[in-house]
């Protein structure tokens, strides 16, 4: 029964969009109410989901369309192999903490837009449909229906982005749907170049035929050069809607210009949604093995990881605007992450650098997501309740604003690796599997990066606690544009991120223990993830 | 050398309008010639796929009986990638509507001016 | 000998002054509660310590742990602490000195009425937890969680003054304090994690030893390096001068006390446990590492004459002082082969720690004294002051004497421990050295205590090495030689004070027109809240010169030499 | 497989060649078109010569539903050419 | 350039029998054409995206025929979000009817061996009942949309009426 | 090996593509990008994908081509002094680049329309082939396994045009498609 839970979560939130659009005609303010309740079900859904998978400790599969449509075997001169013909959801220890963490943030986010974000049916039909399309992202086990969810979660961000006051945010919309639509036809071609070579979809199929297991195949393929050139588009692709260094020029506007509870909700998934879908591809589709022969290509990829940390740092600290030194900081982070998901499968890399580069990627991933989200609701509810949205205008708010100020402070820290915090621990795994591995150029980025977070981090600090404000306010805190004061709902956010990034840095051990299946089978060379 | 690529010409004009429509969108300043660009360069690709799937004298994937059929798993991808591409093309065309009303040009030189001095 | 005792008496240790910080801001309307608060923290935390100091002694460890904080490895690392003798000093240090600057704080913030005191008080405790974490931290990750956490506690407290030289101040000190420890020491704990499999101290030191030479090198630079930045070792020294800006509590107990010796205390767990004198001699890290410490003790000791303020000469004299216990547990390594030679070495370093906390924060509270009282910082107005503060002054002079090395105060035992061990080690250029730092003590201490006591405001001699570059006055008149008052002289001497090289501007202190008005020795030379604590620590000093052994200190130094030795 | 003898199939396949080849010179008077109305009535041509090649390929390849594409066209065609031709007559006046 | 006076339609909409005439005379074809290729999928090319584009095509060439004003009042809003929801719905309930015999998401043939109706009928019902309505839906919602064009005061129509 | 109708549509379709990349004003370019999609219809269907031809035509001549005469009715028409745009020198080199490294790739593709090697993997395809009117009871291969096969895929893409006019609203802010 459980594997059907896979189905639900993805169509629930789909067909609830309809429900709202529909509700429309009836009440004109149902949205928030239809979004609330169908993600409340859809969180009970996805615990019921983790339970089964981390606890039950099994590898989910739901075969879309039934067994006639499923796993087919074929017998071709002697050696029988299956593959399928039709679309599986796989529910795996990997994409378990993802789908928690979607289920976790969309709720997380309705309590924020309740007062402060934007209204209307329609919203919430288009963010009940990303929440749909995020979970596919999370769930699908097919490269093209990866796609055509990347292409929903897209459509849903440059909608929503574009729901922003001015018209600024229109012209960060159209930004962002250009190139994230180039990004993800670049992807498709990559996905294009693996099918004419593999002439499969399925992820594992896919893989199994790379490594030659299917008779028709004589030996692996991995020197082919289509299926080197289908890595490099799906890489650049995927690093395109992720926000990587060279590719990242959309993030900052759309960042900015949408409404504060859009950009939480996007800083936290969006980008999150496709690095995961990277980190699948890489290590269960193409395996350590592929990277074994085309070890360039992943140097490639790892240098431009490190550059985007770097760089992102440095343009972060040059940004007046708050909002925009976290969207560049987004950059730093995925840069990160990026480059965790190539440690992994590094050839010079040993079985224990694997097993902390695949703890490292998934901490940060949902860590990232976590203090992001957080630092954008903070920043948020200061906009609104104080007006201040460069960081010349938050000098002093501390006094007036302890709580926000406080989260942003303490979120701020675990940005930059102090220990307690989840943003220390995931730093840690990446660092020991660097070491491990014995790259140290990155063992010096991945370090380095702590002083680098610290350039913004610390700006925004000294500015908060420790700039009197009287040449700033000097009038009493008149709310500056118009009665829109801050709601409880809108600190809380902050808050609890704050409180859930500091408690997840105690659980490290667990969050990552829970990853272990992911990375023996990442060790060995697997297309599965045999829970 | 020439005959390899005569005989793969619709991948030469694969790469051909790939290139095009990715010069389309970077070069031009009308934003509608972009989102014109962005349709080009993904229908590029679609051939990619179409090319794919035919095979020299079979017949389209209406199955009657035995024969050479073109393989129908490449056109469902590309039926579905074209209808993501029109979505794309509407929505960025009503994102172009709206910055119209504001700014009262589509070039994006004046329009990067107009902002600059915002 | 030793066995371990499941206790959750170091959690509360480290938590009581963590719990106190919600009190002392709930109570943030009521001064008096508020600082009640604060002394109770001390008390009890310091009670807590005490309590479990016999049964370290006897050779029991207490221990609690909260189970792997990260995983991987073989059970990955566990977030731990563990009351060991080493651990003890520090903490026993940290707490005791805790409770009278609890006091002198009090004293001190309402002498000025500084702005958001609860800010200030409630970090003051954090940063008191987050030291006493150091202390009983069981492994690398865990020190440095807490080493961490110190740099963020410290923070407000070095920019308190919210002024644009306070915050440039506290941006310096983060940028340092996050280099060394998120960088470096993150940095070197991830390789003797990978190199030796665990960062538990005491058990690492066999596998390191056998480990690839290169990477341990590396992972003991890294390490070095990183707690050096809090230790004030040369190059990375220059946060600790411009944190002087911050309220003299933060600069006597975190700046001579808990901050810098963390980074000391991170150096003797490095050199003592994670690497053990075995792997030290195997790669001979001793001597560069000796080396660097060496530099820094003559190099402070000759910038700590040319400071006229008050506060930074006695940041400088502390950049030095340290590196006489860096370079005491550098000097493991040479004399390893020694036995008791490496045993003498270990007393003198070790000793020195809570030798020179006593000695320094007496200074310290002392020139905070000064301030609070008669707002003067600049040494060369301070001839004569011994009129105004006799008994200020005695405790100043006392706790002179024993940085010089003076017998009776608690300096002397340990540095003559130094200088016996680096001579039985067979390395005798740093006794020499450590003599030569011996007299630039007292060059840089004497001339104050002389001038407060022998001295009147207009007939006090030139102080030669305060303004030349060189040292050296090249003032056109000529210096009164025969120390007598003469006019000119005095208009010289009074034209000098306007002439600082470091330009002072609204420089309102200094005695009156008539010079320091003379109060009796009786004490009403300022508020007892200031004063108490100053005489309190300043008789430490001397007990711990006179009787070493019976104050516990020593009695743990032995326990942790044998055990490093055995 | 084809309804037609093969040689039957390459006639209509060469005439399909040469009607493709005036839809070329169609887009010329497209592209070079100095008025909007000459580009109307090209992309008008096109589409019934569209019609006209699709019919040929159906017979060529036998395929039945190429015939419904050339259907498609021939509706859509009209509101093509409509849709130009409406929008330059008045500037704006179209809807 | 004339923009939208008063009403959102555009500006003086200039009669042309002609074009009256020819789309009186082709908008029926068309539309039938379309729904045929909707109800024809099985056997023939064809499907529920064709069928549905073509019919939005059909209420595209009325309205340009008979001016947008008009044909905006013929086409209620309520009908075009009853079709597009509806086809939603209606797609999202042929899926998972299968999953409460405990089958998987849109697993056709259980509909075969449960309720005894050919997986061919839902095959199309997908194609019919769920695509097409959404496509000619949304087709045409779109059309008049962006017909319509962006007038600052609607700001807080959408967002916060 | 290249068919003489191939090669015609091949030069059309170029030809189409470079003037829409050239021509300046945009009421042109919209009319040959229709001229452009007619091309790409009658290609599909050349190679005997009829459903992709058809879906070219209906949204190409029926939806896309209206709808950019309509974004561009609204836009005042600036009158040209130059019917060709100046080509843009660093975007040529990016494109030129791009277009280099997909030609290097395109010797290593299989012969266009080559039966014997059309796939390396003669299952999927192959059973598509075989069983589609077994499992679905459909003959049209590509409708089985549109709305059977990889029915999911079909669901997501419903879902993406009732996405595309939700974001056409939103982006309007607009309430409804038509006012009441």
């Amino acid at each position: 029964m459980s594997d059907s839970l896979l189905g639900l979560v993805i169509v629930l939130p789909l067909l609830g969009s309809a429900v709202s659009l529909g509700a429309g005609l009836i009440r004109n303010h149902a949205g928030w109410w239809v979004a609330a309740a169908i993600l409340a079900v859809e969180a009970a859904l996805t615990a019921r989901l983790a339970y089964a998978i981390y606890v039950g400790g099994d590898r989910l599969v739901h075969i879309l369309g039934g067994e006639t449509f499923g796993r087919k075997e074929i017998t071709v001169d002697g050696g029988t192999t299956n593959f399928t013909v039709g679309i599986e959801l796989v529910g795996d220890a990997l994409s378990g903490l993802v789908v928690v963490l979607i289920a976790a943030v969309a709720l997380g986010v309705l309590a924020y837009s309740r007062h402060a974000g934007p209204r209307g049916n329609i919203f919430y039909a288009v963010y009940l449909i990303m929440t749909g399309g995020l979970m596919g992202v999370a769930l699908t086990g097919d490269l093209f229906n990866l796609f055509v969810f990347l292409e929903i979660v897209g459509l849903a961000t440059y909608a929503l982005v574009s729901t922003g006051r001015g018209v600024e945010s229109a012209v960060a919309s159209l930004k962002y749907l250009v190139v994230g639509t180039t990004g993800a036809s670049i992807y498709l071609i990559g996905v294009g170049y693996v099918f004419l070579e593999t002439g499969a979809l399925n992820m594992v199929d896919v893989s199994r035929s790379l490594a030659g297991e299917p008779p028709w195949f004589d030996g692996a393929l991995y020197s082919e050069p289509l299926v080197v050139a289908g890595f490099g588009f799906i890489a650049v692709g995927l690093a395109t809607k992720s926000a990587i260094f060279p590719l990242h020029t959309w993030q900052p506007d759309a960042y900015s210009e949408a409404p504060d509870a859009v950009t939480v909700y996007i800083s936290a998934l969006a980008s999150t949604s496709s690095a995961y879908a990277f980190a699948r591809i890489t290590w269960m589709v193409f395996t350590p093995d592929f990277f074994a022969v085309n070890r360039r290509l992943l140097e490639a990829v790892l240098v431009l990881a490190c550059v985007s940390v770097v760089v992102g740092s440095a343009l972060a600290a040059m940004q007046r605007r708050v909002k925009r030194v976290f969207a560049y900081s987004s950059v730093a982070q995925f840069g990160l992450i990026f480059a965790a998901i190539c440690i992994a499968v590094h050839p010079a890399a040993g079985e224990r650098a694997t097993q902390f580069a695949v703890y490292g990627t998934a901490v940060h991933l949902v860590g990232h997501a976590v203090i992001k989200s957080g630092l954008f609701a903070a920043a948020g509810s200061l906009a609104s309740g104080e007006g201040a949205r460069k960081l010349e205008e938050y000098a002093g708010l501390a006094s007036r604003r302890p709580f926000v100020a406080g989260s942003m402070a303490v979120l701020g820290l675990s940005l930059v690796g102090v220990p307690p915090s989840v943003g220390f621990v995931g730093k840690w795994y990446i660092g020991v599997g660097a070491v491990n591995a014995e790259l140290w150029a990155v063992v010096a980025v991945i370090f380095a990066s702590t002083v680098l977070s610290l350039l913004y981090t610390a700006q925004l600090l000294e500015k908060l606690y420790f700039s009197s404000d009287i040449e700033t306010h000097p009038m009493e805190s008149v709310v500056a544009d118009g009665g829109e004061a801050l709601s409880y709902g809108m600190a809380g956010v902050g808050v609890t991120a704050a409180i859930l990034a500091v408690s997840l840095g105690f659980l490290g051990a667990d969050l990552a223990s829970l990853l272990d299946p992911v990375w023996q089978a990442v060790a060995e060379s697997a297309p599965e993830v045999t829970a | 050398m020439i005959e390899a690529y005569a005989n793969r010409y619709t991948y030469v004009l694969v790469a051909a309008l790939v290139a095009i429509g990715l010069y389309i969108l970077i070069a031009s300043q009308n934003l509608v010639k972009k989102i014109i660009g962005l349709s080009i360069f993904q229908t590029g690709i679609f051939l990619f796929f179409i090319t794919a799937a035919f095979v020299e004298g079979g017949s389209s994937p209406v199955i009657d009986g035995e024969g050479l059929y073109a393989s129908p798993l490449p056109q469902v991808i590309v039926l579905t990638a074209i209808v993501v591409g029109v979505a794309l093309t509407a929505v960025a065309l009503a994102l172009i509507v709206r910055i119209y009303s504001e700014y009262g040009t589509l070039d994006e030189e004046t329009l990067r001016e107009v902002r600059a001095d915002e | 000998m030793t066995e371990v005792v499941a206790d959750p008496r170091p959690l509360l240790a480290v938590l009581s002054s963590a719990i106190a910080i919600v009190f002392i801001i709930a109570s943030h309307s009521r001064p008096n509660v508020r600082e009640g608060w604060s002394v109770l923290a001390a008390l009890t935390k310091f009670g807590i310590i005490v309590s479990m100091l016999p049964g370290v002694l006897d050779g029991t460890r207490y221990e609690w742990s909260m189970g792997p904080i990260v995983g991987g490895g073989n059970g990955g690392i566990e977030f731990a602490l563990q009351a060991d003798p080493l651990g003890m000093i520090f903490a026993t240090l940290a707490s005791l000195l805790w409770i009278f600057t609890a006091f002198y704080a009090a004293g001190y913030m309402r002498g000025l009425d500084e702005h958001s005191q609860t800010r200030f008080f409630a970090a003051f405790a954090a940063s008191l937890s987050a030291a006493v974490g150091v202390a009983f931290a069981k492994n690398l990750l865990t020190i440095f969680v807490f080493y961490e956490l110190l740099s963020v506690a410290t923070y407000p407290l070095v920019a308190h003054n919210e002024d644009p030289e306070a915050r440039a101040a506290g941006r310096k000190y983060l940028a340092y304090t996050f280099f060394g420890g998120g960088v470096l020491v993150l940095g070197g704990t991830a390789l003797v994690f990978v190199l030796a499999g665990t960062t538990t101290f005491g058990e690492t030191g066999q596998a390191l030893a056998n480990a690839d030479p290169a990477l341990a090198k590396a992972a003991f630079a890294l390490l070095a390096t990183g707690f050096g930045v809090k230790a004030g070792l040369m190059p990375l020294h220059s946060w600790l001068p411009d944190a002087m800006v911050a309220p003299t509590p933060v600069s006597g107990l975190l700046h001579a006390v808990a901050v810098v010796k963390s980074g000391v205390f991170g150096i003797a767990r490095l050199v003592l446990e994670v690497y053990g004198p075995g792997a030290m001699s195997q790669f001979g890290l001793g001597l560069p590492l000796a080396a660097v410490a060496a530099f820094t003790l003559t190099a402070a000791s000759v910038i700590a004459l040319r400071q006229d303020r008050l506060k930074r000469r006695l940041a400088y004299s502390t950049v030095s002082q340290l590196s006489y216990i860096v370079l005491g547990l550098a000097l493991v390594g040479p004399a390893v082969s020694n036995g008791d030679g490496l045993r003498f070495v270990i007393w003198g370093a070790l000793l020195h720690i809570p030798a020179h906390a006593f000695m320094k924060l007496t200074l310290f509270f002392c020139a905070g004294f000064i301030h609070v009282e008669t707002h003067t910082d600049y040494i060369s107005e301070m001839d004569g002051i011994g009129k105004r503060m006799p008994l200020t002054m005695a405790a100043f002079a006392v706790a002179a004497a024993g940085m010089a090395g003076i017998p009776l105060v608690a300096g002397f035992v340990s540095k003559w421990f130094l200088l016996l061990g680096s001579v039985q080690a067979g390395q005798s250029i740093f006794a020499v050295i450590l003599l030569i730092s011996g007299v630039l003590n007292i060059a840089y201490f004497w001339p104050i205590v002389y001038g407060a006591f022998f001295e009147s405001h207009d007939s006090a001699d030139a102080k030669p090495l305060i303004s030349g570059p060189f040292g050296g006055r090249a003032s056109e008149d000529a210096v009164a030689t025969d120390g007598g008052s003469h006019a000119e002289g005095g208009e010289g001497q009074g034209g000098e004070t306007e002439a600082h090289d470091d330009g002072h501007h609204d420089h309102h202190g200094g005695p009156g027109p008539g010079g320091w008005e003379r109060v009796g020795w009786t004490g009403q030379e300022g508020s007892w809240l200031m004063l108490g604590p100053i005489l309190v620590i300043a008789a430490g000093a001397l007990v711990l010169g006179i009787v070493p052994y019976e104050t516990g200190f020593l009695e743990l130094i032995e326990v942790v030499a044998e055990e490093v030795m055995g | 497989m084809s309804a037609v003898t093969p040689f039957i199939a390459d006639v209509f396949l060469g005439a399909a060649a040469l009607f493709m080849v005036l839809a070329i010179a169609l887009t010329y008077r497209a592209i070079k078109g100095p008025t909007t109305q000459d580009r109307v009535l090209a992309v008008n041509v096109l589409g019934t010569n569209t019609v006209v090649v699709l019919a040929l390929l159906a017979a060529a390849l036998g395929e039945t539903s190429l015939l419904d594409i050339a259907l498609i066209y021939a509706l859509l065609n009209f509101l093509m050419a409509v849709a130009i031709s409406k929008f330059t007559v008045e500037r704006g006046g179209v809807l | 350039m004339s923009d939208a006076e008063g009403e959102r339609g555009l500006s003086a909409y200039t009669e042309s029998q002609i074009i009256m005439t020819t789309v009186r005379l082709v908008a029926p074809f068309s539309l039938t054409y379309g729904l045929f290729l909707m109800f024809h999928s099985a056997d023939s090319s064809g499907g529920g995206f064709q069928g549905g584009a073509i019919a939005g095509a059909t209420v595209l060439m009325i309205a340009f025929a008979f001016g947008i004003g008009p044909t905006r009042d013929w086409v209620k809003n309520q009908t075009l979000v009853v079709m597009t929801a509806g086809g939603v719905a209606m797609f999202a309930l042929i899926g998972l009817i299968p999953m409460l015999f405990g089958d998987a998401f849109l697993a056709h043939p259980v509909f075969k061996t449960e309720l005894g109706i050919k997986t061919k009928y839902a095959l199309e019902g997908v194609e019919i009942l769920g695509i097409a309505p959404i496509v000619a839906g949304i087709v045409t919602g779109l059309f008049f949309v962006i017909a319509s064009g962006f007038t600052a005061e609607e700001e807080e129509v959408a967002t916060d009426d | 090996m290249i068919s003489a109708f191939g090669a015609v549509l091949f030069v059309f379709i170029l030809v189409t593509a470079l003037a829409a990349a050239v021509l300046r004003d945009i009421l042109a370019v919209i009319i040959i990008s229709g001229a452009y999609s007619l091309g790409m219809a009658l290609f599909y269907a050349f190679l005997l994908a009829p459903d992709v031809a058809m879906t070219e035509a209906a949204i190409g001549a029926g939806v896309t081509t209206l709808l950019l005469l309509l974004t561009v009715t609204r836009t005042v028409r600036q009158d040209h002094n130059r019917a060709i745009e100046r080509p843009n020198v660093p975007a040529l080199l990016v494109c030129g680049g791009f277009l280099i490294v997909l030609l290097m790739t395109v010797a290593e593709f299989p012969v266009v329309g080559d039966p014997a090697i059309a796939w390396d993997n003669p299952a999927i395809t192959q059973y598509y082939i075989d069983n589609a009117y077994k499992d679905t009871g459909v003959k049209n291969a590509v409708t089985a396994v549109l709305a059977g096969y990889r029915g999911f895929d079909t669901f997501g893409e419903a879902m993406v045009v009732f996405l595309a006019g939700m974001a056409a609203l939103l982006v309007l802010k607009r309430g409804v498609f038509t006012n009441e």
